[in-house]
């Protein structure tokens, strides 16, 4: 017999059928993403300097930087659809409607906190918005979301399921074990990784062997696309197609955001592995610098108008640090060990 | 009350409740097309259909996840794993996930979720096959633990199991599922935390479950016949644990033995004894003993294996122990 | 930015460098190769037999109709090089040069066992042979193999880790890991899959997305190569590329050969998921068969002196069957649980 | 001798094993070019170069069967999880793997390897990341446990456990790191199996490892301005266990109370307490009586952590109970 025949029909990517003008968009889109990704990166500040002052505990992952990442994607969901993130969730549960308040407040370990101060910063849900957490192991949380999608097939919903990883993610065996489910099973899942080149200290380089992630999809011959997330419409785009099709087709997406955190993996991270030059390299391509100037030269949003809003997000998060200042103390985690 | 097999039992369980509630569906390798690879399954796929009946890939801790996530959003999952020794491969999903999510999320989002699937040693199957993790599950806040001995106890656990709000571990026996008894028929539920007394006695009590249970009865029936009167105990849930039976038995007989066929060091005998002394030491006229395998992985040749498992003399021999016969 | 462009060096089959003429042989090649099908077809037989009047417990997996892999693949390497497999290992130890004596009392759960009777038919073990066993874990072994390749670079030594795995062990997570890690650190591993098209009763199409295996290769960019695993000779030349190439340059290759077990998965199993036809049909490229076929037709061998070998075989497996009937009782486990 | 810290002591130990054996390799998480995550392995990639330092991908499943891999041929490695929590992903090489290997070989291949990582609650880092597993390990025949909670300790149990042929799961306790003590310099090898008594007492025994010897310590300092003697014993190490030097001193003492930080069903307290009522029944003047954590997923909030672990006042409590002073 003849060895067999080399065929393939996973190399699809998303560009040859991607619209012309993919990018183009209009004050009335980009203005409120601009400002959830303010909103988002000064959320981020207070909390980093809340954990200075011994106001926040335990470890802190900021994605100051990534803004455009979760923002766009969230954009591109509807609200029945599920999202599924990592411990590093602050921007995905806030883009997704839960209030600076909320956040905070957990993060202070207040009863008042999304999760009444049982979670912490790594550990957010709101049922409410179905959004499935905020998870700290590694891998563990993508089959969750592949279950949440497999779930909304079953019920025959046309509901997408959105899960969010690091590119340090996509080596370990819940993630593989999660991609292949559900590519055999066709589930609405759209897989998000967020690149940030680093898993911790460790450079993509040193954790895989091609640098491209979203060739792990061709192994099903899953869908997959590939961009860069410094552009916050972009984002929504892109990740628009891939939930788009998987909720008229059930055929899963794997995506590949290319980003950057500004800072290190968690606050007790100095970020030695890195130089500062690589670092203000990358902050050139800051998402809210660049939706800020897309706004005013390109869609000529008056400068004002953009300092208004700064203002709003300014008295949003402080309202939020009060809150979450004089918030009771979290004090009962008995009633949530068993369901009666 | 027609007789049926512990397999049968199970089967019943799952037919009835799939039934009832179209949330419920069953997902593990070999459920669905094979019937299952102990046939616990058999003739589920074909009124349930692949929807409900899902076959999987050999990926124990992504479809374990599956169903984590499937149960956060309202389905009732019920897992196979084809043995409890691959749960090992997807202990993080019900550790760090399913037994967690409860609490982490403050009460939004519960797991009505079972892991269940044969455990513990069967025959000759050799080191890697032949585990007993009860321990491991019992010691997690979060998840409950059964493990039913008799074809009516596989059903009427399982049944309340499928319609607990908790991940439920239920661990059945590969070798009693040809094991048959009186099991009623339709509604027929065991309530979790209630030991059942499987035979009353006054000079020492006996627990024991799973498998063991039988080979435990049998050396009442021995002890019976050296003129030693045992009460065997069954907790059929052992988390929640009914320690207030055992306790009763103990105060009444000052003797315990625990018998289990899983390793000694850390298996849920420690536990028992160290709440028996606690509650009851007074009673006590002898140490609780406990009857375990030896502390070796499992050979696979057939005499290796026997002497390593507790058996009836094992058991014969504790009893005497604890009763200063030897 | 623009998306990343698409570009890999993964996509390498063996097949356009492939030399003319791979599958020529002469007697001297392949007759000792079918010899040492012919000795494990009739040892696994021997076992089906002595499994059905109880001499043999637990589970027994056969791989009657897969011999030329494990054959032609063990041809393939150097007794330096490692090899580790599943509970599916008869042949693999056998072709690796352990007696069918050894074998069969080992499954007779004999002291004269390979291990003593303390493993049974999955857990064959031989130090002295490289042969790293013998794992019933699906996927557990393949980072163990891994971990031999690791040595053998950390010792710079030219010594090749070859393991050998099932379809249905593609998707598990360990499977994943170690062929990503084998990847990233570039270690002389040679992964080969017996696709022998069913995982227990579950076909390929039910355990993966895509039917090609060594799509998993993709993601790393990994070299890969897949085949039919009904010539013997064939297999040893494919494999034995992707072994020089782990050899001199620690390139990892991830093989698919496609074969076929006549028999169920383990001695409980039917096989009632299988029509006869299709058992028929791949039965016409019974490796053993076609061996024969290559001896007598292709180099004009004698058929006398295959008879002769076939009488040879007989022997050799009535006296191991023998041996293990007269062996002692395996009679200690204490000793091997703790390293003094 | 040098004050140094249990972080330092830990660094040492693996330096100088791998100075000492060529064959002795690090691998993990953020190892070598980070320094280590808790910075344990600060400076040996400078040292022994990315060829004895392994950084890996996150992927302890596939690493830690990389390392049981390489044991079997030879080498010994030293796995670093960067938690014991994510040792779930890889338990499946621990306890059907590493433990089994030299049993399923018959003696041909023996797994000299070292798990090693911090282990238990840290600070308010929540429900996935604040476990202990020792009664896990210890269940399994095959596996060496230790739990260092000095120093000193530190750098002789593991250059003990490096130099073991066997596999050692190595627990170390992310909130001792920065505690300091006196440690001897180069050949410092504490022996498995030998409990030791940290606190000589009269009244009662004591028994705890890890941080919560720490614990233990300050409350036997209150119980002491109470008027109560109390005898600490660290086992130091957990498998092999040191039950005879337990027994001893509950012989002498007649009362016994265990802390762990872990929690309280099927932990390694519970078989503690069994073997001690099994060992000194008669000498017990109060049943055995254990401290630990709540039974709980561990909330985030400080003040609830707090509550959840093992205080200085429960210790103190528990005393009082079992000298049937409250
Ligand atoms: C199974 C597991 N192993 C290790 C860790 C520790 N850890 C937490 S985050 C992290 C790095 C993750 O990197 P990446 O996936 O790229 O996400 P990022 O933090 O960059 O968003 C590591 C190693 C963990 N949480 N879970
Ligand atoms: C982790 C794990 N899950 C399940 C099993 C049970 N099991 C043993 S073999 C097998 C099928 C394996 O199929 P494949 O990998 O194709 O190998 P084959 O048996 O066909 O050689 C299964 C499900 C196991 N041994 N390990
Ligand atoms: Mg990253
Ligand atoms: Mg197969």
């Amino acid at each position: 017999m003849l060895a067999g025949a080399m065929s393939s029909r996973a190399d699809i990517r998303i560009e040859p059928d991607t619209p012309e003008n993919l990018e183009a968009t209009t004050e009335e889109e980009l203005l409120p993403l601009y400002k959830t990704m303010l909103s988002i990166r000064r959320l981020e500040e207070a909390s980093a300097k809340a954990y200075s002052v011994g106001k926040i505990g335990g470890f802190l992952h900021l994605a100051i930087g990534q803004e455009a990442v979760c923002t766009g994607a969230v954009a591109a969901l509807r609200p029945e659809d599920y999202i599924t993130s990592t411990y590093r969730e602050h921007g995905h549960i806030y883009a997704r409607g839960v209030s600076a308040r909320a956040i905070l407040a957990e993060m202070w370990g207040k009863k008042t906190g999304v999760v009444k101060g049982l979670g912490g910063s790594m550990h957010m849900f709101s049922k409410e918005h179905n959004f499935l957490g905020g998870h700290g192991i590694v891998g563990g949380h993508v089959p969750i979301a592949v279950g949440a999608a497999f779930k909304a097939k079953y019920h025959g919903e046309k509901r997408v399921s959105a899960v969010f990883f690091g590119d340090g993610s996509a080596t370990i065996g819940g993630f593989a074990e999660g991609l292949a489910l559900a590519a055999l099973w066709k589930l609405p899942v759209v897989f998000i990784c967020e690149n940030n080149q680093y898993s911790m200290g460790t450079p993509l380089y040193r954790t895989t062997a091609a640098p491209d992630i979203t060739q792990r999809a061709l192994a099903h011959d899953m869908d997959r696309d590939r961009f860069d997330g410094d552009d916050v419409i972009k984002v929504k785009r892109r990740i628009a197609l891939a939930v788009e099709r998987a909720r008229e087709t059930n055929r899963p997406t794997l995506i590949e955001v290319r980003t950057y955190r500004f800072r290190g993996h968690s606050m007790s991270d100095p970020g030695l592995y890195r130089t500062r030059e690589e670092v203000a390299e990358w902050k050139k391509g800051d998402p809210l610098v660049r939706a800020k100037r897309r706004l005013i030269e390109e869609l000529g949003v008056d400068e004002e108008k953009i300092k208004a809003i700064a203002a709003e997000v300014k008295d949003e998060i402080a309202d939020a640090v009060r809150f979450a200042d004089t918030s009771p103390a979290s004090d009962s985690y008995l009633p949530y060990v068993i369901k009666e | 009350m027609p007789i049926i097999s512990y397999r049968e039992a199970l089967n019943a369980a799952l037919r009835e409740e799939m039934q009832r509630d179209e949330t419920v569906f069953l997902m593990g390798e070999e459920v669905g097309h094979y019937q299952g690879a102990y046939k616990v399954s058999q003739g589920l796929l074909e009124e349930f259909s692949e929807r409900r009946v899902v076959d999987t890939p050999i990926a124990e801790l992504g479809f374990s996840g599956v169903g984590v996530g499937a149960a956060m959003v309202g389905l009732r999952p019920v897992i196979e794993f084809m043995s409890f020794n691959f749960s090992l491969v997807a202990i993080d999903q019900i550790i760090n996930h399913a037994a967690k999510m409860y609490q982490m999320s403050a009460g939004q989002f519960h797991i009505p979720m079972v892991f269940r699937g044969p455990s513990g040693p069967a025959v000759q199957v050799g080191a890697q096959h032949s585990q007993s993790f009860e321990s491991y599950y019992c010691y997690v806040p979060g998840l409950k633990v059964v493990c039913p001995s008799t074809p009516a106890d596989a059903k009427g656990l399982l049944k309340t199991a499928i319609r607990d709000d908790n991940p439920v571990v239920f661990m059945e026996s590969e070798l009693l599922y040809n094991s048959t008894g009186e099991v009623p028929e339709g509604e027929h539920l065991v309530p979790f935390g209630k030991a059942e007394i499987k035979r009353a006695g006054k000079e020492v009590t006996l627990i024991a479950w799973s498998k063991m249970v039988e080979v435990v009865l049998e050396a009442a029936t021995e002890l019976e016949a050296l003129g030693i009167d045992a009460e065997v105990l069954d907790p059929r849930s052992l988390r929640p644990l009914d320690i207030d039976s055992m306790v009763e038995s103990v105060k009444k007989t000052g003797r315990c033995v625990i018998v289990e066929v899983g390793w000694s060091m850390c298996g849920l005998g420690a536990e028992i004894a160290f709440q028996l002394q606690r509650e009851c030491l007074d009673y006590l006229d002898a140490p609780v003993e406990r009857v375990t395998s030896d502390d070796v992985p499992m050979p696979y040749a057939k005499n290796l294996e026997q002497e390593v498992m507790p058996q009836v003399k094992d058991i014969v021999a504790a009893v005497k122990h604890v009763l200063y016969l030897d």
